[in-house]
Order: C-alpha cells, then sequence, then structure tokens
C-alpha cells in the first residue's frame, strides 16, 4: 500500500520536477533577454549565471546521490569527476582562444607560452574540435571512474575505506593538477576564455543559453536516473546497499553492478563540470580539493538521499544560502554552514525532501486507515530521534 | 678606502701625545664612535681595526654590533651598548660597562648591520676569543674560524693550537688551520698534509673548503684535492641514506601524532572524525595561550611552558571532546558516514571560532632551547626538536598501549567497542565509556597539537593539513589496531622521504597517495587487519 | 573416506581453514547426494557456519576440495557465480531487503538474467508474475505482498527468505538456523514447508533445536571443533558418547 | 508545524532579513566600494588584514567628508578562497551591489577568476599584491610589485653586497614563482651565471616537511661558492621552512634567504630570532621611518584596538590604490568607470615610504624597492634602497614571448599587449 503510494508520488514527483526544469530553461532565458532591465519580472544576467551554476550543482548531486543515496558506495571524490569534465571543457574553450591570447599565440594557450613550452602537448590535441571536447568530458571521468572503481569494487573496498580512498584519489588529482608541468596550467588553471561554438561567452545570450543547456541536462539525467533506479537494475543497487551479501548470494555481481553506477554518476558528474565551466570562466585545481567533495555529500544529505529530488534541492538551498550568507554575515557564514551540517544529520537524517516524503506517506496511510491515529503520527515525526 | 685609512691614521697619530692607559682607550672609544657614522659597506675596516687594538672591551662591543644593540646618540653621536627597557634604552657606556641612563629610543639611531657585517664580526670574534678561558667560546670561535677561514688568521690559529689542550676545540682548530694552509703560500707537503687531515675529518664542512682550493691549486696538489672531494662525497652518499631514513622517522613520527587520536574516535570507536584536525589545531593554541601567560607573567619559567601546555592542552581537548560527543556524536553511533558529516560541520564552526577569537594570522609559539638547533653524529644532520618529537609519539604511544591494555579502563573501552551490548549487560556504563573515549581520543589530539604547534604553523588552517593524512595512516595501518597505525606512519614517513629526493616533494605525495590506493585493494582492511568469520549482512 | 562420486550433489574433502592461528575447520569431509535432506548440528565454533561459508565462496580454505555435481570446483568461484551455479543460502540472522517490497524482494531473488543489462531493462513477464505468486502463497505471504520487507515480523521475515531462496530456484538449499525465534507453530510449519522442498531439491538444515531436527527426521551430521564427529540417524547420533560429551552435555 | 515548514520559513525569513538589510542601506546616498578579500578558507590568513584595512581608510576618508560630497560606503563580501566564488561574488558587487570600485584579490587565480566579469560588467579592480606579471588588463590597476619591482633588485642586491654566485630558486608550485623563476632564471643567466650554479626547487602548497630540502640547500650551498636562496615560497609554508631553516643552523651569513611573500605579517607567527639576516624584498616596510606611515601606522594601531598589529606591504598597496582612485574620483568629477579609468593614468599619491608613487599607463605604479633584513623583534631592517622609483614592468623584457610587448590604456593605442615589433595590439598582432 504505502509502496504503491510511494511509488506513485515519486513518478509524479519526477515529472513535476522535469516540467518544472523545462519550464525553467524557457522561461528564465526569456524574462531575462526579452524584457527591459527594469521590468518587474526582468532576470538579471548575475541571476542567471547564478541559477546556472546552481543547475550544475545539482546535476553533480544527483550524481553522488545515484551512488550514494541508491548504492550505498559514499564517495568523497565525485568533485573529481566534475573538475574532469571541467577541465575538458575548459581545454576546449582554450583552444577557441586561438590567437586572440596575450601573446598571439594561434596555437598554445598562454600559460604555456610564458613558461616556455614549444610545442602542444599530446593530450592537447582534438580538444580544438567541440565534439571530441564534448566526448571526453563524458569518457575522460567515466574511463577514471571505471578504472578505480574496478580494482576497487573488485577487490571488496567498502564503507569507510572506500570513502577514504575515494578522498585519496581527488587528493592525488589535485596535487597532480597543481603540478605546472603537467600542463593545465597549474593553480591558476584555465581562464580567460573568449567564446564557446562560436559565441561569445560573456554576451547574455550565451549565458541564457548556458542555464537553458544547465536545466536541460538536468531534467535528462533526471529521466535517466529515474529510470536507472525504477529499473530492477535499481532495486538491485538498494538491494546490495542494505544488503550486499544477501545480494551475491542471490547470484549477482555486485562489483559490476557498483561499477555500472559509478561509472554513469561519474559521467553525470562529468557533464555538470562541463556545463559549470563556461558559467563560472574558470576550472582550476581547487576543484579538485577534498573539501568540495565533502560538500557536495551535504548538500544530497540535506536534501535527502535516496530521492531524486533532495539533493537538487539541497545543492540550491545550501549554496543558496551560501550565496546570501556569505554577502550578508561574512564573518559568521561558517558557524551557519557548520550548524547546518549538524542540525541536519540530527535532526533531518533523511534530509529535507525525505523527512517530506516520509511524512506525507504516512499521513496519508494513517488517513486512510483511521482519523484517529494523525496527530500520533505527527508527534513520532516531530520527535527527531525517532526518525530511522 | 682611503679616507678610512686617513682617518685611522689620524686617531693613531693623536694617541701618540697621550699617556699609554689614557690613550688606549681614548683609541677605542674614538673607533667606536667611528662605527656610528660608519657606511655599511666600509664596516669591514671599521671592524678589522676595533679588532686588531685586541682589547678585551671589544669582545662586548662586537657581540652587540653583531646583536644590534649597539646605538649611536642622534646629539653628538656618542655610541652606547644598549638594553630594551620597556619603550626606553637603556644606555651603557662600551669602554667602561657602566650604566650611562636610559634615553627614549626616538633619540638614538641604530648602528646598521647587514649579513656582510655580521660575518666580519663573527670573524673578528672568532680571532679575539680563540684565547678565552671558556671552553665554549673557544669552540665557538674555532668554528667561526673554520666558517671564515681567513689566511690573515692563519698565525692566530697556530699559536692557539700550542696552547689548546681540549680535544674537541683541536680538532676544529686543526680543520681551520688546514683550510687556511690551503689558500696561504705555504710549502706543498704542508698543503698535502692539511688536505689529508680535510679528507680524514672533514664532513661536508670540508667540501666548500676542498672545492675553493682546486681553483688556485699548484701542480700536484690538484690529485689528492680531487681525490679527498671525491672520497668525502662518497662518505656522503651514505651518509645521505641514513639522513633519508632520519627524515621518514621523523615526518612518520608527526604522522603518528597527527593520527594517533584518530586511531581511537576512528579506528576504535568507528566515528569518521573529521574534526580531529581541529582538536590539534585547539592543543596548539593552547600551547600559545599558555606561552603568552608565561612571557607576560612568568617569564621564568618558558623553558617548561611546554610541559605546562601539554596537560592544559589534553585537558581542554578532552573536554571539547566530551562536549562534542554527549552533545552531538552520541545520537549518531551505529551511522558512521554521518558523523562524517555532523563531525565536518563542527570543524568549520571551530576554525571559524578560533579565527574570531585569536585572528586569522599565525600566531607565534616559541622553541625552548632544548629543542632548538642540532647535533651532528657523523654525516648526520639531527634536529633537536625532531628528536623529541619522536621521543614524544613514542612516548604518547606506549601511554596509550597501556591504558588499553593494562587498565579497567582500557579494558572497558575495548568491551565496549568490541561488543556493547554484552558490556552493557555486565554493568559497564557504556555511555561514560563512550564519552570517555571519545574525550580520549581527543585529548591525544590535543597533545599532538602541542608538539606540532612546534614545527609547524600555528593558524586556524593546522588542522585541515592534516586530516587527510592521518585518515591514511590510520586506513593504511589497519582500521582498530594500534600498532597498524605506527606501522602505518613509520613506512609512510620513511617511504614518502626515499621517494621525494628521486620525484620531487610533490610527485612524492602522489606517488605515496597511489600507492596507498592500490595497497587497499590488495588488503581492504589495511596492514593489520583485523581478520575474522564475521557475516556481515 | 569419501569416494568422488559423478552423482553427489556436494563433495567436501579434507577442507581445512584457520583463522589468527584459530583452525575453524580441521579436515572437514562432507557428502550429499541429489535429493537429500541432511541436518547439522554442533556446538558454537564448531565450523558450521565456516563450512556454509566456505561452500557458498565466502571464504576460501587453506586446503582441501569442494565440488559441485562432480566436477565444478566451487574453491575457485565466487559467491556470485556458486549463486549462479544452483547453490542458494539462508543467513542465520533472517536478511531480507528490508526497503523493498516483499514482491520486489522475490522479484530480485528470481532466477532471472542477472547482468548489469538484463536487470537495466527487465521486464516482469506473465510467466514471472506467475511465479511469484506461487512462491507468495507458498510462503504465506500473499496478503503483505506490497508491504516494506522492513514491517514483517521475524517469523515472516524467515519465510520470506526461504521463498526467495525457493526463487532463485537452487538444487542445493543451504539453511542456517531457520527455526531461530519463531514460535512452535512457527517451527512446525518451517519444518513441514522445508520438507516440501526437499522434495525437489537438496537441502541442507543447520540448527540447535533438536526439537525441530526430530520433526524433520533426516540424516544429521555432527560437527565439533571443525570436522565431522558422527552422523546418522537422529537417535544413532545423540547417542554417540562423543557427541554427548561435546554437544549434548552429561 | 511541520519540520519541514518550519526549515523552510526559516530560509524565507533569514532571505527576507537579508534583502532588507540591503534594501535599507541603499535608501542613503553613498558610494559604495566593494571589498573582496577571502574572510575565511586557506587565504583568510592573509586577506583578513587587507580588508580591515580598507575599512579603515574608508573609515579615515569618511571622517574628512568623503568624496565628491557623499559618504563613502564599505561592502564586504567573504570569497571564501573559493575561487569560482570570486568570480560569483564579484559579479555580485558590481551588478547588484553597484560599487563603483573594489578592491580585492590575493592569489592570481582569484584574480584570473574576476578578471572576465570586470571586463564584461565594465567596472574596476585593485589588486593589491605582488604577482607574477604577464598581464594588463583595461579594468584592472596593480598596486603590487611587478617581478622587476621585487626579483630583480634583490638578485642585483645580493649579487653586488654579497657576491653570491650560486642560486638556489625554491618556490611553491604554482604560476607566480614558476614565472619569477623563468625570468630570474633568464636575468641569472644574462649576468654570466651557469646554469649548473642554478638549482630550482618545487613544493607543494602547505609543504610542512622541509628537512629534505633544506639538507639539499646546505648541501648545494657547501660548493665553495657562496650562495643565496631566492625564495618564492607562499604563505602557509614559510613558518615551518624557517624553522627548519634555523633549526638546521643555516644562518644568514652563510646562506643567505631573500623572500618575495614573506612580510611582517608572515614573521608574526615565528621566533625571528634564529633568523636575523635573512633578507626580503618590498616596496614598503613598516619600519620604514616616515611621517606618513608613522601616522598610518598609529591609525591601524588604534583602529584594530591591537598594538601588536603590524603593517605590510599590501595594505601599502591598497592604501596608494585607494587615494589613487578618490583623487581620480575627483579629477573625473564622478564615479563613472569610464571617466574614472581615464583619469586615473598619471595620478600621483604620496606613498608611505616618503615618496610618490603614480600610475603609469600600463595600470602599474612606480615604487622604490626595498631589501630589508629581518630584525630580531619581527621587523625589518632596510639594508638597501634603489635610489629611484621603479616602474612595473607588466611584460617581462627577460621572456622571450612577452619582451616585444607593452601595454598603454591611453587613448589611442588602448592596448594591453601591443607588440613593438608588428607595431599591432594584439600579441603577435597576427
Amino acid at each position: 500500500m504505502i509502496t504503491s503510494f510511494l511509488v506513485k508520488s515519486l513518478d509524479r514527483t519526477i515529472a513535476v520536477a522535469v516540467a518544472i526544469l523545462l519550464l525553467l530553461a524557457v522561461i528564465v532565458p526569456a524574462l531575462n533577454l526579452l524584457t527591459a532591465p527594469d521590468h518587474p519580472l526582468h532576470v538579471p544576467t548575475y541571476m542567471v549565471s547564478l541559477f546556472g551554476k546552481y543547475l550544475t550543482y545539482a546535476l553533480l548531486a544527483l550524481a553522488l546521490d545515484l551512488v550514494w543515496g541508491f548504492c550505498g558506495i559514499l564517495s568523497l571524490g565525485h568533485a573529481a569527476f566534475f573538475a574532469l569534465g571541467g577541465y575538458a571543457m575548459g581545454m576546449y574553450l582554450m583552444r577557441q582562444i586561438g590567437a586572440r591570447g596575450s601573446y598571439g599565440n594561434p596555437l598554445l594557450p598562454d600559460f604555456m607560452v610564458f613558461l616556455n613550452w614549444k610545442e602542444l602537448p599530446w593530450f592537447w590535441y582534438g580538444f580544438d574540435m567541440f565534439w571530441f571536447a564534448a566526448l571526453m568530458v563524458i569518457l575522460v571521468p567515466g574511463l577514471v571512474a571505471f578504472v578505480f572503481g574496478w580494482f576497487a569494487f573488485r577487490s571488496r573496498v567498502n564503507g569507510v575505506y572506500l570513502s577514504i580512498i575515494t578522498q585519496a584519489m581527488t587528493y592525488a588529482l589535485l596535487l597532480a593538477f597543481f603540478r605546472n608541468d603537467m600542463g593545465f596550467g597549474g593553480n591558476n588553471g584555465l581562464t580567460d576564455f573568449k567564446d564557446i561554438l562560436g559565441f561569445n561567452i560573456q554576451a547574455d545570450g550565451t549565458r541564457a543559453a548556458l542555464f537553458a543547456a544547465s536545466a536541460l541536462a538536468l531534467a535528462g539525467s533526471l529521466v535517466v536516473t529515474s529510470g536507472i533506479v525504477g529499473s530492477k537494475f535499481g532495486k538491485v543497487l538498494v538491494a546490495l546497499r542494505d544488503a550486499e551479501s544477501r545480494t551475491r548470494f542471490l547470484g549477482y555481481r555486485v562489483e559490476h553492478m557498483k561499477l555500472f553506477a559509478f561509472t554513469v554518476s561519474a559521467m553525470m558528474a562529468g557533464i555538470a563540470g562541463a556545463l559549470y565551466v563556461p558559467q563560472v570562466g574558470i576550472i582550476n585545481p581547487g576543484e579538485f580539493a577534498p573539501a568540495n567533495s565533502i560538500e557536495v555529500v551535504i548538500w544530497t544529505a540535506v536534501g535527502g538521499r535516496g530521492t531524486l529530488i533532495g539533493p537538487i534541492v539541497g545543492a540550491i538551498l545550501v549554496n543558496g544560502g551560501k550565496s546570501i550568507f556569505t554577502a550578508a554575515f561574512p564573518e559568521f557564514w561558517l558557524f551557519a554552514l557548520g550548524g547546518l551540517f549538524v542540525l541536519v544529520t540530527l535532526f533531518l537524517p533523511k534530509g529535507v525532501v525525505g523527512t517530506a516524503q516520509h511524512h506525507l506517506a504516512r499521513r496519508r496511510q494513517a488517513r486512510a486507515a483511521a482519523r484517529k491515529e494523525d496527530e500520533q503520527t505527527d508527534l513520532e515525526d516531530a520527535k527527531p530521534m525517532a526518525a530511522e | 678606502m682611503y679616507r678610512i685609512i686617513q682617518t685611522v691614521l689620524a686617531m693613531l697619530f693623536l694617541f701618540a701625545a697621550m699617556p699609554q692607559g689614557l690613550r688606549a682607550a681614548e683609541g677605542l672609544r674614538n673607533l667606536v664612535n667611528a662605527l656610528g657614522e660608519a657606511k655599511l659597506s666600509a664596516m669591514d675596516e671599521h671592524i678589522a681595526a676595533l679588532a686588531k687594538t685586541g682589547e678585551p672591551e671589544v669582545v662586548a662591543i662586537l657581540d652587540a654590533l653583531g646583536a644590534g644593540n649597539l646605538y649611536a646618540r642622534k646629539t653628538d653621536g656618542q655610541v652606547f651598548l644598549t638594553k630594551e627597557s620597556g619603550s626606553n634604552l637603556a644606555l651603557i657606556d662600551p669602554i667602561s660597562g657602566e650604566s650611562a641612563g636610559e634615553t627614549p629610543k626616538a633619540a638614538m639611531s641604530k648602528i646598521k648591520v647587514n649579513n656582510s657585517v655580521r660575518r666580519a664580526v663573527r670573524a673578528a670574534l672568532g680571532g679575539l676569543t680563540l684565547l678565552s678561558p671558556d671552553r665554549a667560546q673557544r669552540l665557538k670561535a674555532a668554528q667561526s674560524v673554520l666558517q671564515t677561514p681567513d689566511v690573515d688568521a692563519l698565525d692566530a690559529v697556530e699559536n692557539a693550537l700550542v696552547a689548546e689542550k681540549d680535544e674537541a676545540v683541536r680538532t676544529v682548530l686543526e680543520q681551520a688551520r688546514a683550510a687556511m694552509l690551503l689558500a696561504s703560500d705555504r710549502p706543498i707537503e704542508e698543503k698535502k698534509e692539511a688536505v689529508r687531515l680535510l679528507r680524514e675529518n672533514g664532513g661536508r664542512e670540508a667540501l666548500p673548503v676542498l672545492s675553493a682550493a682546486l681553483g688556485s691549486a699548484e701542480n700536484g696538489l690538484e690529485q689528492d684535492i680531487e681525490a679527498a672531494i671525491a672520497s668525502i662525497e662518497q662518505a656522503q652518499e651514505f651518509w645521505n641514506a641514513g639522513q633519508n631514513v632520519w627524515y621518514g622517522l621523523s615526518l612518520g613520527s608527526v604522522l603518528l601524532l597527527a593520527a594517533i587520536g584518530l586511531a581511537i574516535t576512528f579506528g576504535v570507536m568507528g566515528i569518521i572524525n573529521m574534526a580531529h584536525g581541529e582538536m590539534v589545531m585547539l592543543g596548539a593554541y593552547t600551547t600559545f595561550l599558555v606561552q603568552d601567560v608565561v612571557r607576560t607573567s612568568f617569564p621564568h619559567l618558558f623553558e617548561w611552558s611546554l610541559a605546562i601546555a601539554l596537560p592544559l592542552a589534553f585537558l581542554f581537548t578532552g573536554t571539547v571532546g566530551l562536549v562534542l560527543e554527549r552533545g552531538v556524536i552520541r545520537f549518531l553511533y551505529g551511522r558512521p558516514l554521518e558523523t562524517l558529516l555532523a563531525t565536518w560541520g563542527i570543524s568549520l564552526i571551530l576554525q571559524q571560532s578560533v579565527r574570531t577569537i585569536f585572528g586569522p594570522t599565525n600566531r607565534e609559539v616559541g622553541n625552548p632551547f632544548w629543542m632548538s638547533g642540532a647535533f651532528e653524529p657523523g654525516g648526520l644532520t639531527i634536529t633537536w626538536n625532531r628528536l623529541w618529537i619522536i621521543v614524544f609519539a613514542l612516548a604518547v604511544f606506549a601511554a596509550l598501549l597501556f591504558l588499553l591494555k593494562k587498565t579497567p579502563m582500557g579494558l572497558q573501552m575495548r568491551a565496549v567497542t568490541q561488543n556493547r551490548r554484552m558490556a552493557s549487560s555486565m554493568g559497564i556504563r557504556t555511555p561514560l565509556v563512550d564519552a570517555l573515549t571519545f574525550a580520549l581520543g581527543s585529548g591525544i589530539a590535543g597533545i599532538a597539537g602541542v608538539a606540532l604547534s612546534q614545527i609547524d604553523n600555528v593558524s586556524p588552517n593546522l588542522g585541515q593539513g592534516y586530516i587527510i593524512d592521518s585518515f591514511m595512516v590510520v586506513v593504511f595501518g589497519g582500521v582498530g589496531n594500534l600498532w597498524g597505525t605506527l606501522v602505518g606512519a613509520f613506512s609512510l614517513g620513511i617511504l614518502n622521504k626515499f621517494l621525494e629526493p628521486y620525484a620531487g616533494a610533490v610527485l612524492g605525495k602522489i606517488l605515496v597517495l597511489v600507492l596507498i590506493i592500490l595497497f587497499i585493494q590488495k588488503r581492504p582492511r589495511g596492514l593489520f587487519a583485523l581478520k575474522g568469520r564475521a557475516v556481515e549482512a | 573416506m569419501t569416494e568422488k562420486n559423478p552423482r553427489t550433489l556436494l563433495y567436501l574433502d579434507g577442507v581445512s581453514v584457520s583463522f589468527d592461528g584459530f583452525k575453524a575447520l580441521n579436515s572437514l569431509s562432507f557428502v550429499v547426494e541429489p535429493g537429500e535432506l541432511r541436518a547439522i548440528i554442533g556446538p558454537n565454533g564448531a565450523g558450521k557456519t565456516t563450512m556454509m561459508d566456505i561452500i557458498t565462496g565466502k571464504t576460501r580454505p587453506d586446503e582441501g576440495e569442494v565440488f559441485f555435481k562432480g566436477d565444478i570446483d566451487l574453491t575457485k568461484r565466487d559467491e556470485a557465480e556458486i549463486a549462479q551455479l544452483g547453490i542458494g543460502r539462508k543467513f542465520q540472522k533472517p536478511t531480507v531487503f528490508e526497503n523493498h517490497t516483499v514482491w520486489d524482494n522475490l522479484e530480485l531473488a528470481l532466477n532471472r538474467g542477472r547482468g548489469v543489462f538484463a536487470t537495466l531493462f527487465y521486464r516482469l513477464t506473465g510467466e514471472d508474475k506467475r511465479r511469484i505468486e506461487e512462491i507468495l502463497a507458498t510462503v504465506r505471504l500473499t496478503a503483505r505482498r506490497d508491504d516494506l520487507a522492513a514491517g514483517l515480523s521475524h517469523g515472516q521475515k524467515q519465510w520470506l527468505e526461504i521463498g526467495m531462496l525457493l526463487a532463485q530456484e537452487p538444487e542445493l538449499l543451504l539453511v542456517d538456523e531457520p527455526v531461530a525465534g519463531m514460535t512452535d507453530a512457527e517451527t512446525a510449519e518451517t519444518a513441514i514447508l522445508l520438507k516440501d522442498i526437499a522434495k525437489t531439491r537438496s537441502v541442507v538444515v543447520v540448527e540447535h533445536d533438536m526439537g525441530f531436527i526430530r520433526d524433520l527426521g533426516v540424516k544429521v551430521t555432527c560437527l565439533a571443533e571443525g570436522s565431522v564427529l558422527a552422523e546418522g540417524s537422529i537417535d544413532f547420533v545423540s547417542n554417540d558418547p562423543k557427541v554427548i560429551e561435546n554437544y549434548l552435555g552429561r | 508545524m511541520t519540520i519541514r515548514a518550519r526549515v523552510t520559513g526559516a530560509f524565507l525569513a533569514a532571505v527576507l532579513s537579508t534583502t532588507a538589510f540591503n534594501g535599507a542601506f541603499a535608501a542613503e546616498d553613498t558610494i559604495k566600494v566593494g571589498i573582496l578579500h577571502s574572510l575565511s578558507g586557506t587565504m583568510a590568513i592573509s586577506e583578513t588584514t587587507l580588508k580591515d584595512a580598507m575599512l579603515m581608510l574608508i573609515e579615515e576618508q569618511n571622517k574628512k567628508g568623503g568624496v565628491l560630497g557623499k559618504k563613502l560606503e564599505a561592502v564586504v563580501v567573504d570569497p571564501a578562497s573559493d575561487w569560482p566564488l570570486f568570480a560569483e561574488k564579484a559579479r555580485e558587487l558590481v551588478s547588484v551591489n553597484k560599487v563603483s570600485a573594489v578592491f580585492g584579490c590575493w592569489t592570481s587565480v582569484s584574480r584570473k577568476s574576476v578578471l572576465p566579469v570586470f571586463e564584461e560588467l565594465n567596472s574596476i579592480l585593485f589588486y593589491p599584491v605582488q604577482y607574477e606579471g604577464e598581464e594588463s588588463q583595461r579594468n584592472v590597476f596593480y598596486t603590487g610589485a611587478a617581478p622587476n619591482q621585487q626579483a630583480i633588485p634583490a638578485v642585483d642586491y645580493l649579487m653586488e653586497n654579497e657576491e653570491v654566485e650560486r642560486w638556489v630558486l625554491a618556490g611553491t608550485d604554482y604560476v607566480y614563482p614558476r614565472t619569477t623563476n623563468k625570468i630570474l632564471e633568464a636575468y641569472l643567466i644574462s649576468k654570466g651565471v651557469k646554469p649548473e650554479d642554478i638549482m630550482i626547487n618545487y613544493t607543494p602548497f602547505g609543504h610542512s616537511d622541509w628537512q629534505t630540502i633544506v639538507s639539499d640547500i646546505k648541501k648545494f650551498g657547501s660548493a665553495g661558492k657562496k650562495t643565496a636562496v631566492v625564495s618564492t615560497i607562499n604563505g602557509d609554508a614559510n613558518v615551518p621552512f624557517y624553522k627548519e631553516l634555523a633549526n638546521q643552523g643555516v644562518k644568514a651569513e652563510d646562506i643567505p634567504v631573500v623572500a618575495f611573500s614573506v612580510g611582517e605579517e608572515e614573521l608574526a607567527g615565528l621566533d625571528t630570532g634564529p633568523l636575523v639576516g635573512h633578507l626580503a624584498a618590498w616596496n614598503y616596510f613598516q619600519s620604514v621611518d616616515s611621517p606618513a606611515n608613522a601616522a598610518f601606522i598609529e591609525t591601524w594601531k588604534a583602529y584594530t584596538k591591537n598594538d601588536k598589529r603590524v603593517t605590510n606591504d599590501p595594505m601599502e598597496a591598497h592604501y596608494i590604490g585607494f587615494n589613487m582612485w578618490l583623487k581620480a574620483v575627483e579629477k573625473a568629477g564622478t564615479t563613472d568607470t569610464d571617466a574614472v579609468l581615464d583619469a586615473m593614468i598619471g595620478v600621483s599619491v604620496p606613498n608611505l615610504s616618503g615618496g610618490y608613487s603614480t600610475m603609469m599607463p600600463n595600470h602599474h605604479i612606480t615604487k622604490p624597492v626595498l631589501i630589508g633584513e629581518i630584525q630580531s623583534d619581527g621587523q625589518f631592517e632596510t639594508v638597501w634602497e634603489t635610489p629611484g622609483l621603479v616602474l612595473g614592468d607588466e611584460w617581462s623584457d627577460y621572456l622571450p614571448d612577452s619582451k616585444d610587448l607593452i601595454s598603454d590604456w591611453r587613448a589611442p593605442m588602448s592596448c594591453g599587449n601591443f607588440n613593438v615589433a608588428t607595431g599591432k595590439c594584439g600579441g603577435k598582432g597576427s
């Protein structure tokens, strides 16, 4: 009974969310481009890129949720896949600068010129073509995730151990990308982008288009994830999350399942990174910082892991809060952020969306059963530790 | 140059007309006052002139000059030795050594010194104190003569050698003599003998002397010098390996200190304690506070400040840990991954609190004298602070091992972590034990902070730098096994230090991380895994 | 001690394994014939669970041979492969997927394609549907088919798990303490169910409950300190002096 | 009320209160100045001081009546040492808070991150930190030192006064040290130093175990030639580096270390006793003896209510930049970006070392270069000073690809990378 309710409401929520995203993809750019700046409904460009950024974060959180919420793999290195996707896109954008760089070198990016590089390193070949870069955005994070996951899942590295080595992975990548000898611009990363697919990257139209692309990518990923989660494969994921040995003894190759989910998730993170970079205008090794990956986990937890809408809501809530607090209470916002994490883990272990869904489901069930129980459900829900 | 000689000559001429004793004193005063007007580039000659007088007062004057305590009075150009006295300067007459009252700083101008002046002072002092009755001073003098060998001082060194009885001082003096000999115009036999001496006794310090001599060496000596250099370099190779082991041990001890508290909170209790680094930081700040109070109120206790800080840091961070456990963590047992989120939040709050209270900048924590400097057994250089940190890390480890294995408290802790329900039904108050275990882990992180404050920044970011490494150590060593943490810390330290010379610091660190990742694939439960048939469902 | 027979379903010979110096199994040899229902008893630490771990690929033996259906070497395969070969296992503690409905639990256990893509594009066919309904009826959970497994009672979870094993269609079923924590009525029913199941496949039951084993009325193997102490009917085994000393108590 | 409702309510309240907060200020007629320095994260250690310095300068100016008859209002945001957040906050300052100019950034990457924003929204950024050069942007004024205002005079000093022949170039692995060391290497070789007498070493950010590197330096320094270390080691890594130097007994008299990123602020966390004599090259030291500096230090100590707070070079850069901006605004009679950009060039204001600094057409300023030695009280003592002012050279003459480039933001050239060889704007001008 409850399940059928949940399943139905879940499907409905996803449909609504996808519809909202599609609507946003049309309306926001329209309001930004077609209304006058003083029009009450005008969306300033500042907001467009800000929310565009949030949407890519939401996509990253959704990707993490697929492996954490549904598969029980707490990756503390997901920002690495995001950054790898971002770098692939950044390399394309760097190549698009062409001879317009400070030194006017048609082939080499500026940072290579002033560090006396004579030739373009081999791994920069092909990135002048968008299709190639777009392919790499998906393939590179996917490949890294595949290789890493193949080793890790095969040897059954689990739980905390897995979390720690994913952290080691992103930390190693961070250090590697910091190295100027790597040929990715060192600490400064890739920046000074001029245009994307021939459009000026700073133009309002391009920003609006990037926003729309982010919204579409998120909607698309939502549909895909929802499909995965809703399939029998998704059920196996949840099964192995809750009882891994049991799943093995039923004849499922748990490592293949995990590897597939992990790789798909890394690819989604890569897409998010690729959309993020043109909107913020820079990609640098700071994105690999372990703290960033932990933050993604926190967005997901705040929104509600194991739900598909949760990570999206969480990413937007936390980042929106961060935007507001860093401007309004610059000295104290870390207290607010830190406090939020503590409070959410203590009082909302299912996250905002998870708690709401849980609550709704129980309320409906209770209402269906007997009106009398209604109050009691509320009481139980209000007791914070009662959850889970 | 010419003008200086002129003034010096003029002064010498003046003295001739004075009675002997007075003349010397007056001459000295003039020479000292001349320092006040001298240009930085001309200081060398002035110092040499002062040293040449050979007067006993010169030692104190040069000492003060080198330390930047020599000031000239703006009104009349008189030069004084000074001591800080509040915002004033206490003046001391350079010749008589008597107090000459106090003046505000603004009325005096400092006699500027730079490195070349300090070098000149060092050389001059070396020559002057070679015959000092104090052994320590003679040794220092001999060493400084060795550091800046000057052919002119050859006679002085040879004189000193005749009188010197102390073996250690003799060795240094002989080396200094050999170094000077090489630059002199003595016969080649003596030089060959000098090269042989340097080759036998000299470590790395002999290399610059020999390579400098190589440039101007006459025929027949060159091969000797080259052979000597090759032999010393070969010996250095051997010592380098030893030095690397030492560096590795030292890095390992730092890792051990950083990780050992985590081995309790994470390893034993299973809490992914992201606030662990902040506990270390709080320990370091406790040290800062203690030193601050000691400096202002009990300056004579400064050498003991670390000893005072240890228990305080343990108590303070332990209490913070206790509060955290009771306030937050106890609600999260059995949900290890969620402890990660909550403790991450706590770490943000702690960092920002410290930033708000103490400011974002580094705070100064001083090294007591017994943790400063280095000694050199053979070709190694062992710094005292690193040595003490290794000793301290091992002591903390031993104490913790003892506590866990041999005391009732430790027994209860192990019982609770192994089987909570059973322990509880046997009358152990599990919540109390949990709280105390967490407090213990935090307290140990705090005392690690005391030690780390000696080698690292004391800033709100201190903890961040150690947290990932700490987790790596605990996971690499094997969760729940203290010995694993010990072995893990030292092997990672040594590995890192052996990779560093070949791969560089950055690549070395990356390689270590990759190796840890690969190692975990091979042994998913770390170096010292607890094996068992426990069926996890 | 035992002859390898091509007809033998499960064949263990000289299997030893130790953990940190503790010998959990000590040259254990043991044979199960097709269609046999076998009970295993033994004190705590006798190696019952370890034996199951070895058969199902969870633990690798230090030495010894383990063959399935005559010539399939189980020591070289992992859990998933062994499960796909047709060996099902029920844990001591009931383990069902609590966040799934009873129906989904059975659907997951169903003996169908278990690859990534097979599951990703799996559609519930009419045949599968009938099969699940059948099993639901067998384990008497038809009424609760849409409830989350977490909401089931202890006994119902045990039954659901048995149902999942049925869905797996194994040739050999390993059942670890199926009646622990069950009421007497439930225990009796479980005995009937197991006997029923054993008509079409081999079943190995590990149990402490002597009454239950008596109910089953089958050949009993008694393990102690990692090897077989005695084998035979329940009466034969329970009168063996070594068994009495080791297990049943004086 | 349900938990969800409570949380949403709280969030809404927060949003509303901040908008109200901003709105209240917007009502007054003030000129807004943005301050974009990290107050949390790894860079807070350096940047927080600059925020305080700016607030003090603005407060002092308001006491004098503000500018153009209006009060100045500081808008402080926290980009949290997170580079993309710098871009977001810069955009917010300019397009939401409508600030007239922004003072901010420390690291090169944060500057790189905000550059496109200032370009796009046509606003002004004052960047107060020494940097690697190789940049000149229309909307940015570089008040910190370019490599020729710091590194090259320091090397000259060591060559002439300490007769250094062997060089260790040690730096943190990021763009500033890499570029500076490239420039220095080219410069040293042009001065006849042999390549084998140059050792280059890079370490990661926050490197804390310096044992191996310090002993390598000792080894390198024992070849019989006078050796010096040129350190471009960044921020946090300096304290353990200097502690290791002191403990391994590397004395300034034997192997001096000259640093470009170590100022009074960094030394405040150290016992400088064993470090006396090591050097730093800056354009300002707190110990500079001038009336303007004395007044500045006094105001600073009063403002922070802390007698021990030190001043440093980037603070002076903000002091100069802020005064230049005020003067340019007064000259232009408006805060309009284009007018101020035009008015800025040629503006000359007193610096704290007793002279005047002028904004040049390449958006860099003229400064004296001071070499100081560390003293036991944590201050520097100037031991050498360039005879005149040095003009910041944005495109280094020692790098092959940038030696032909110049920048001049005056009409008609208005170009940040004019190639004198081809006579065209835009790098090679091809």
